[in-house]
């Protein structure tokens, strides 16, 4: 029995404070604010007091923390991307995310699982191959592994897929992991908390200050603030945020959806990605299977469910593991994913001087939770992008210089 | 069994300690007895009972564990919510046994215990209880880090509920679709009223309820008296003889998606229903009273023993204590009496008691009623596995206990009738506002959808007659709604005078265990925890202590769980809000969602012909296609070396028939094919073939092919295989947007082609061809239509694979005649079918690329060494404005040819594999083989353009991290000047 | 000469193949008395040999009209041809046209248009695979395939469905084939073999199966 | 939104259709900077409203213009593309 439970119990009251200050009223001037309350928006703030002394800092939340897609998506992380980049980017993510419970204080669930993306095809295997080499490359954990790998790390597992699509062999990331993704917004949200950032929720910003292409302040449900910076890390409402300031974006909504089955005695240790049958599942530790797909087909800015997205989804999963025909699916939800024509996202600096931005996290944003916060609170202190998002910048697009991530999209996916 | 014997089970059955004697209205069929195992224990009953009442009949409550302390559970709801007494056999890891049918034979066990039902090792969690308050885990375990994974492991042995069974077959159920003009969700009063009410305006109408049989609480709410079954029997007469109403039992409408989609789940398979509207008649659910030990097996909700009573005649106890707020205790109460079992005590939480004939009734049979009272705790019986007493204590006019006194009642069960939440999971997915009504202590619709309409204890109605009255409002407005005309009658439905519901039934107790969440072993303090820790609105009240998470998603728990934190919060529960409903309303079995899983398929014309030969498949979008034909005596490799051998030597076939066909007419046409493609096709000649490139808006190469020109307004243009469908997709967009006077006609599935190569290919072909194919009649890149064996064709010599070869295209009925007259004739000539694989050998010879092999999503022609199919004078193409952007910028990376030395023998580099320059990544295999023709291995690579000079050495590396030096070589590697194909 | 795109599927039944024009064709099954019970509850067959074509263009209707030949006013709606045969408007502009077993109409219009097409009116070679569904039960097969509310389709209205089956788009009207109204269900023939095989499946759940074509069309062969 | 109403084959549910996305004017090629090009090729209006879009019915093949509020997720109107959009 680890002592904090004695702790806990043998006090006669319950001794935690709150994880978060309430705050009455919204202070006229901030140093920075950070528009969004996530995990992102949270752990920008929680690294602005940390890693830069800025500690005058706010955090608006619209609704309540993490209540986007940190505590929506199916909290899964990993680094093995395609260009070096990418992984470079994901891979800090990732070693952030591996203290992040030291860090916090918090149990934060961070268990590496082990992560397979499955190959059906051999053009996929040809990615993976690619994923794999740059991967190893960088120092990042990653093999190409063939069906019986897999069929020894998930002897349930119907390789064939019920006659349907084959798996040819998978891409292993043995780092690979889950966390508790609320967890991680209230770990960051109390971390910032204690250094003073004010963190206010059901506030919502109504319009942003720009005066001569310099930001002023923030109109909110709450009144105005004035300052001179402000992060917008709102993920599926960027497009609301920059449009307040004019700034045009390739970002398309589109949602992503999500569901669990009741919970079962937990079997499946390990992360299973198929882009060919767009499945992904792992097993949380209440037993739930959490599953999700590929995004929404069109442009939507609702957290709707669908019968569509269950019904394909069940329909690939009974295809690799038919024994759960009677398992059930208790509930589904979805989220709104800033999808960009290169799957990569937007960071940095903007036209708007003072207006920074870290948006266009599709589906990947929750592993990318602890390096966003770090590199922008760097980007927003030093009003200079840090040199891991440079690719991620915005003027990339009239450019005409696309991240590398796109490269596998052509490919299996 | 014979019938002897048969009879004796049944009388067996009926022999049961808690089982009456036969009754009106039962739902159990007495000839058909039952037997079936549960924890090793035979029990007995009949078709017709649920697991769970089937156990209850034989005296046992004591069911099941929960989830986190292991303490002993029992009925709850006998309505789909009864987490704790869930069951698994060897194909289903979750059985709710309080509504699943028991069946002959079922081995049944709990889902949640070590070592059994009584000897579970879990019970120990619950001493340890005080140590595990809410969100305890995110507060422990992490430190030291190494440990971490071994606690995990400890929580993965102890969570999850049934253990899921890896034999369990895949199930296919046979999904459908419906429709019609009103669905009505339930069938009680206010549900079979809106039904009748809609038909007679007219309407098609579909009942469908979740429980086995209509009637919703006129099933079991009887009040001692026989009212309730006679108007269920009114009703349930009218609606059969009503042609235009169905009524589907045992039906869940699971889900509310856009447009009136509502998933309906029977046993079998799941209906997907189109409505155009729907009167939402789904009633309520009983809520629990919070108090020390509610939890025990014997403490229920009222309505749970009375549909135990009347559907099963099972009685649960023989001394019951009700405690309640409202009149349906009072009910329950003279149900139990009816039923032979005696009340010991009515506890009313109210100040002032029943005020109506129900507090007579149950005086009069001499039931002694506290008024403002509540129960403190329930006392278990020795062993924990029952209730033996209930403490009532008394309630101030504030509402407060008074500690000092109270009275202790004996009894073997406690009934719960504090009020109800509604069943508005279906209301708020489709988007209904809903308001916190202080009158009723209920949520009630506020603004609800255009085409949804609510009636009945959802919409807060509770009076039996004005159920029926709101019923036949919302049935008539909801027929109006679907365009039947109704005579304008207005229904009023009269205001309900107070509601059943109590605002706070919620009693604290210092010792705790007076629990809130049963799925998820919420008590109390787990509440004040959370907001102590600020976790203090009801979204994140949720996800930290994790109410309504569990199975039954806090059709129990999510009520009380507002109440609390409206309450510590000083709010009112408007504002504290409730969290998002979302589908499911109870869990649905994978195999009912996924149907059938229809995935298509398409094959080629001569695809029983590859069969024949021997063909090995592959998968290629959604066809299939040969990857290889398989020789006896030869492997996979040697047998597509030989097929490249016989097109290099002799002559081959393959079936090209999945790329994509489209033909163009028009007098736009040439403008039209100048826009989609990079090339010059304006001054084509009618009779030739051009490449075909093209692009992306952003200039991204997607896709390859060949233009031919068939007349001056008549173009045939082939695509990739997996393009296809998007290119014709998009043409037909661009000729929209261009307003172009072409007309564009999809014939990928119209023809049958084949591509004939190899030096004898001409020979195999003249004899059935009704023109001259010598290169002087049909020179290299020349299109012709021509008669083959008969069936009008069209030749193209085209060279992808680098010899004299012929693409015919024929209809698709006539490809495999076509096929069969080449493969005969090519008989002569040692004629062999290839595949896919050595395509892309033979290919890769010539230094053809394949798109989406060869290129990326970002590669443009430049990237590509296409530079010379792209004509940037051209007036206009798609892609070719952002070339120029990008034109201007560096190139990145550039495709290049390379060789292995010839005398290389070490491990073959694979596609894919890093071109390293100096420790760093320069570039990538995209195409690799070991030529034969060539003796060396050669390939296709992305190189950093520095790099990319003939000559020069480059390394790979392989997956073990090995270096293996190349050469960047010149393209084509063979037959660099095209004599071959030229013949 | 001309290959059904499903005549594979029929390898397996036992039954009767013969010539219809210059296809093989399905044309009974050996057990009679199974056959007429699929008629009846629900059957499927292969027509795949009556002759058909297509063309569209801005002029198509012009030039169906130019030959006489009755053609629909309004998008996706049929037209009888003399000779069991059926007019289909495809949306706005182009035109399906299936002969019936004695038609010749198909050829004549793939004849007047030639490889190249006329002014505003280009040939549509279909090679489509066909498909007879009748029987009582033809509701409710098509409530496990097809989500269109076919009970809005009125049978007489000669209404032309362009939908999806079982993942595969499709053509469809319902007609009275041999006195009995049956759908015929057009889709390409690409598709056929899968086509076929689920729908074929799904008859059987549902207590029928195959039905030769000489059922539908007596006295083919 | 689940069903979507072709103006050719009527109402359908969605599967039946592809979203083609956003309604866009191409700007003139020879005219535009590389800035407004890139902007026409890539960005797009992403907040939410009501969006003039294309979308294609698979089974017929016949593209149309879908007046849809993406916040509401509500169709307003669908009608066949004929020409100019900027005017009506």
């Amino acid at each position: 029995m680890p002592l904090r439970l004695l702790r806990f119990a043998l006090s006669h009251k319950h001794p935690e404070p709150p994880m978060f200050t309430e705050h009455d009223q919204l202070g006229k001037t901030y140093d920075v604010v950070i528009i969004g309350g996530g995990g992102h928006g949270l752990a920008a703030a929680y690294y602005l007091a940390r890693n830069h002394g800025i500690k005058n800092v706010c955090v608006l939340e619209k609704n309540y923390l993490g209540g986007g897609n940190t505590g929506r998506n199916t909290t899964i992380v990993r680094s093995n991307y395609l260009t070096p980049e990418g992984v470079a980017f994901y891979d800090r993510s990732v070693k952030l995310f591996q203290d992040l419970s030291q860090d916090f204080d918090l149990n934060l669930f961070y268990s590496t699982r082990g992560h397979f993306t499955l190959a059906h095809t051999d053009s996929a295997m040809r990615t993976m191959r690619w994923r794999a080499e740059v991967n190893k490359h960088l120092g990042v954990e990653s093999e190409v592994v063939d069906r019986d790998f897999i069929r020894r790390m998930v002897p349930e597992m119907d390789l064939d897929c019920s006659g349907h699509s084959p798996i040819h062999g998978a891409l292993y990331h043995k780092p690979g992991a889950v966390a508790r993704h609320d967890a991680v917004a209230w770990g960051y949200g109390r971390g910032a908390d204690m250094r003073g950032v004010e963190i206010f929720q059901k506030t919502e910003v109504t319009r942003i200050d720009v005066k001569h292409g310099k930001v002023r302040g923030v109109d909110t449900s709450r009144g105005y603030i004035s300052t001179p910076k402000v992060l917008c890390a709102v993920a599926g409402s960027t497009p609301r945020i920059t449009q307040m300031v004019g700034i045009r974006t390739p970002i398309v909504i589109q949602p992503l959806q999500a569901c669990v089955t009741e919970p079962i005695k937990p079997w499946l240790d390990t992360i299973i990605v198929s882009g060919s049958l767009h499945v992904y599942v792992s097993q949380s530790d209440r037993g739930e299977l959490v599953m999700g797909a590929s995004v929404d087909p069109y442009e939507i800015h609702s957290t709707r469910s669908t019968l569509d997205f269950t019904e394909g989804l069940t329909a690939h999963m009974l295809d690799m593991f038919p024994f759960l025909s009677n398992t059930k699916v208790n509930r589904q939800w979805a989220g709104m994913a800033d999808m960009t024509p290169d799957f990569a996202p937007i960071m940095g600096k903007t036209p708007i001087e003072g207006f920074y931005i870290d948006a266009g996290w599709g589906t990947w944003g929750f592993k990318a939770t602890p390096v966003c916060g770090e590199t922008m609170s760097y980007t927003v202190a030093h009003d200079q992008d840090h040199e891991l998002i440079r690719t991620f910048r915005l003027s990339r697009f009239k450019e005409l210089d696309l991240t590398g991530e796109k490269g596998a999209a052509s490919v299996g996916h | 069994m014979t019938d002897l014997s048969n009879q004796q089970a049944a009388s067996n059955a009926a022999l049961e300690k808690n089982r009456m004697a036969r009754q009106d209205g039962e739902w159990i069929d007495r000839n058909q007895p039952l037997h079936f195992v549960f924890e090793g224990k035979t029990y007995s009953g009949f078709v017709g009972d649920t697991i769970s009442s089937a156990i209850a009949a034989s005296g046992n409550l004591f069911m099941g564990r929960s989830f986190k302390y292991h303490r002993p559970r029992g009925i709850l709801s006998m309505s789909n919510h009864d987490i704790n007494t869930m069951m698994q056999d060897d194909q289903d890891p979750t059985i709710r046994a309080d509504v699943v049918l028991a069946q002959n034979g079922m081995q049944l066990r709990t889902v949640n215990t070590f070592g059994g039902l009584k000897s579970d090792r879990g019970r120990y969690m619950n001493c340890l209880s005080r140590f595990l308050p809410a969100g305890f885990y995110y507060k422990t375990f992490h430190t030291p880090k190494w440990l971490f994974p071994m606690w995990e492991k400890m929580f993965r042995t102890l969570t999850g509920l049934g253990k899921v069974n890896f034999e369990t077959p895949r199930r296919y159920t046979a999904k459908r679709y419906a429709f019609a003009d009103v669905l009505v969700i339930g069938s009680g009063p206010s549900g079979l009223s809106a039904a009748l009410a809609a038909a007679k305006a007219g309407a098609q109408v579909v009942v469908v309820d979740e429980n086995v049989r209509p009637g919703g609480s006129l099933t079991y709410d009887y009040g001692g008296m026989d009212e309730s079954p006679a108007l269920l029997g009114r009703l349930l007469s009218e609606v059969t003889a009503c042609e235009k109403i169905e009524i589907w039992a045992g039906t869940l409408a699971a889900g509310y998606y856009s447009d009136n989609w509502i998933a309906l789940v029977d046993d079998q398979r799941m209906t997907k229903m189109r409505a155009k509207t729907v009167v939402v008649a789904s009633g309520s659910y009983e809520q629990p009273c919070v108090f020390r030990n509610n939890d025990l097996p014997g403490v229920m909700m009222a309505s749970a023993a009375q549909r135990l009573l009347r559907r099963y005649a099972v009685r649960v106890g023989r001394n019951f204590v009700v405690l309640t707020s409202n009149s349906a205790g009072y009910r329950a109460a003279l149900d139990m009496v009816s039923g032979g079992a005696s009340v010991a005590a009515i506890v009313d939480m109210r100040p002032e008691g029943e005020l109506s004939h129900w507090h007579e009734l149950a005086a009069g049979l001499g039931i002694r009623i506290l008024a403002g009272h509540c129960i403190y705790e329930a006392i278990p019986e020795p062993g924990r596995y029952g209730v033996s007493a209930a403490v009532v204590k008394r309630l101030s006019s504030a509402g407060e206990i008074e500690q000092a006194g109270g009275v202790t009642f004996s009894c073997d069960a406690i009934l719960m009738a504090v009020g109800y939440a509604p069943a508005a999971n279906l209301l708020y997915q489709a988007g209904t506002k809903m308001r916190y009504s202080h009158e009723i202590e209920q949520f009630v619709p506020d603004l609800l959808p255009e085409s949804i309409f609510a009636c009945g204890r959802v919409n807060g109605v509770y009076t039996l007659s004005s159920r029926l009255l709101d019923g036949e409002r919302a049935g008539l407005e909801a027929a109006q709604k679907a365009g039947y005309v109704v005579e304008q009658k207005r229904v009023d439905v009269p205001a309900e005078p107070s509601g059943p519901t109590h605002p706070y039934p919620i009693i604290s107790h210092p010792k705790g265990m007076n629990f809130v969440d049963f799925d998820e072993d919420l008590h109390l303090r787990d509440f004040y925890v959370s907001v102590q820790e600020a976790f203090d609105n009801i979204e994140l009240m949720k996800r930290f202590t994790t109410v309504g998470m569990g199975p039954s998603q806090g059709k129990h728990s999510n009520m009380n769980a507002i109440r609390i934190l409206a309450r510590l919060k000083g709010k009112n529960i408007d504002e504290i809000g409730t969290t998002t409903a979302r589908p499911f309303f109870h869990p649905v079995k994978l195999s009912h969602l996924a149907g059938k899983g229809f995935t298509p398929e398409r094959l080629t014309p001569m695809h029983h012909r590859h069969q024949e030969l021997g063909a090995v498949f592959m998968d290629a979008g959604n066809w299939k296609r040969p990857e290889y034909y398989q020789i006896e005596g030869l492997s996979r490799i040697e047998a597509i070396r030989q097929e490249v051998r016989s097109v290099r030597t002799n002559v081959g076939m393959i079936d090209v028939g999945t790329l994509g066909k489209i033909e163009i007419f028009g007098p736009d046409a040439v403008l039209f094919i100048e826009r989609m493609y990079t090339g010059l096709f304006a001054k084509q000649a009618v009779g030739t073939t051009r490449y075909a490139l093209g692009l992306d808006e952003t200039g991204v190469v997607i896709d390859d092919g060949v233009v031919g020109r068939l007349a001056q307004e008549h173009f045939f243009v082939t695509t990739t295989t997996t393009g296809s469908a998007q290119i014709y997709r998009e043409m037909n967009r661009w000729a929209l947007l261009w307003k172009m006077n072409v007309g564009i006609v999809n014939a990928t599935g119209y023809m049958a082609a084949m591509n004939l190569a190899g030096p004898k290919s001409r020979a195999v072909l003249a004899p059935h061809c009704n023109i001259d194919v010598s290169d002087a009649s049909v020179p290299y890149l020349a299109l012709r239509t021509c008669e083959i064996g008969g069936v009008s064709a069209r030749i193209m010599r085209v060279g992808f694979v680098g010899e004299l070869g012929y693409e015919i295209h024929v209809p698709s009925e006539k490809g495999a005649y076509v096929w069969d007259l080449l493969m005969q004739e090519g008989q002569k000539y040692g004629i062999q079918p290839f595949g896919v694989e050595a395509q892309r050998i033979l290919r890769l010879e010539k230094g053809h690329i394949i798109v989406s092999q060869d290129t990326d999503g970002l590669t443009n022609p430049f990237d590509a060494a296409c530079g010379w199919a792209v004509k940037m004078n051209k007036p206009f193409f798609i892609g070719q404005r952002s070339l120029k952007i990008a034109q201007a910028t560096e190139r990145k990376q550039v495709l290049a040819g390379f060789a292995l030395a010839e005398n290389y023998r070490g491990e073959l580099p694979k596609e894919s594999h890093l071109l390293i320059e100096a420790g760093d990544i320069a570039g990538r295999i995209t195409s690799i083989t070991d030529s034969e023709a060539l003796g060396r291995v050669i390939g296709l690579c992305f190189v950093r353009p520095d790099l990319n000079e003939i000559g020069r050495m480059v390394q790979f590396r392989l997956s073990d991290g090995a270096l293996v030096p190349a050469q960047i070589v010149a393209t084509p590697f063979y037959d660099p000047d095209g004599m071959r194909q030229k013949v | 000469m001309r290959q059904s795109p499903i005549e594979h599927c029929f390898s397996q039944l036992p039954g009767d193949f013969g010539q219809v024009g210059d296809m093989r064709t399905f044309l009974r099954l050996a057990d009679s008395q199974a056959e007429s019970l699929n008629l009846e509850t629900i059957g499927l067959a292969d027509c795949s040999f009556l002759e058909r074509t297509g063309l569209k263009g801005p002029l198509a209707m012009e030039f169906l009209s130019s030959l006489g030949l009755p053609v629909p006013q309004r998008p996706n709606h049929w037209e009888p041809l003399e000779g069991g045969g059926i007019l289909m408007r495809l949306g706005m502009t182009e035109f399906f046209i299936e002969d019936g077993p004695s038609g010749g109409i198909a050829r004549l219009i793939s004849e007047k248009l030639g490889m190249d097409g006329i002014e505003g009116a280009y040939p549509v070679r279909r090679q489509d695979a066909a498909l007879i569904l009748c029987g009582t039960k033809q509701n409710d097969f098509l409530s496990q395939t097809c989500n269109v509310n076919f009970a809005e389709i009125d049978e007489k209205n000669r209404q032309v469905v362009m939908t999806n089956m079982v993942g595969v788009s499709v053509v469809m009207v319902q007609n009275k084939i041999n006195e009995r109204y049956s759908w015929k269900i057009w889709c390409d023939g690409t598709f056929g073999h899968y086509f076929w095989e689920t729908l074929f499946g799904i008859t059987l759940e549902m207590g029928g199966g195959a039905v030769g074509c000489n059922r539908l069309y007596p006295g083919l062969a | 939104m689940k069903l979507l109403t072709c103006p050719i084959n009527g109402t359908r549910p969605l599967q039946e259709f592809t979203w083609g996305g956003e309604f866009r004017e191409m700007p003139d090629p020879e005219q535009a900077t590389d800035e407004e090009w890139a902007d026409y090729v890539f960005n797009r209006s992403g907040a939410p409203g009501v969006k003039k879009e294309w979308w294609h019915h698979t089974a017929s093949g016949v593209w149309f213009i879908a007046e849809r509020d993406t916040e509401r997720d509500i169709v307003l109107r669908t009608y066949l593309y004929t020409g100019k959009m900027s005017d009506d």
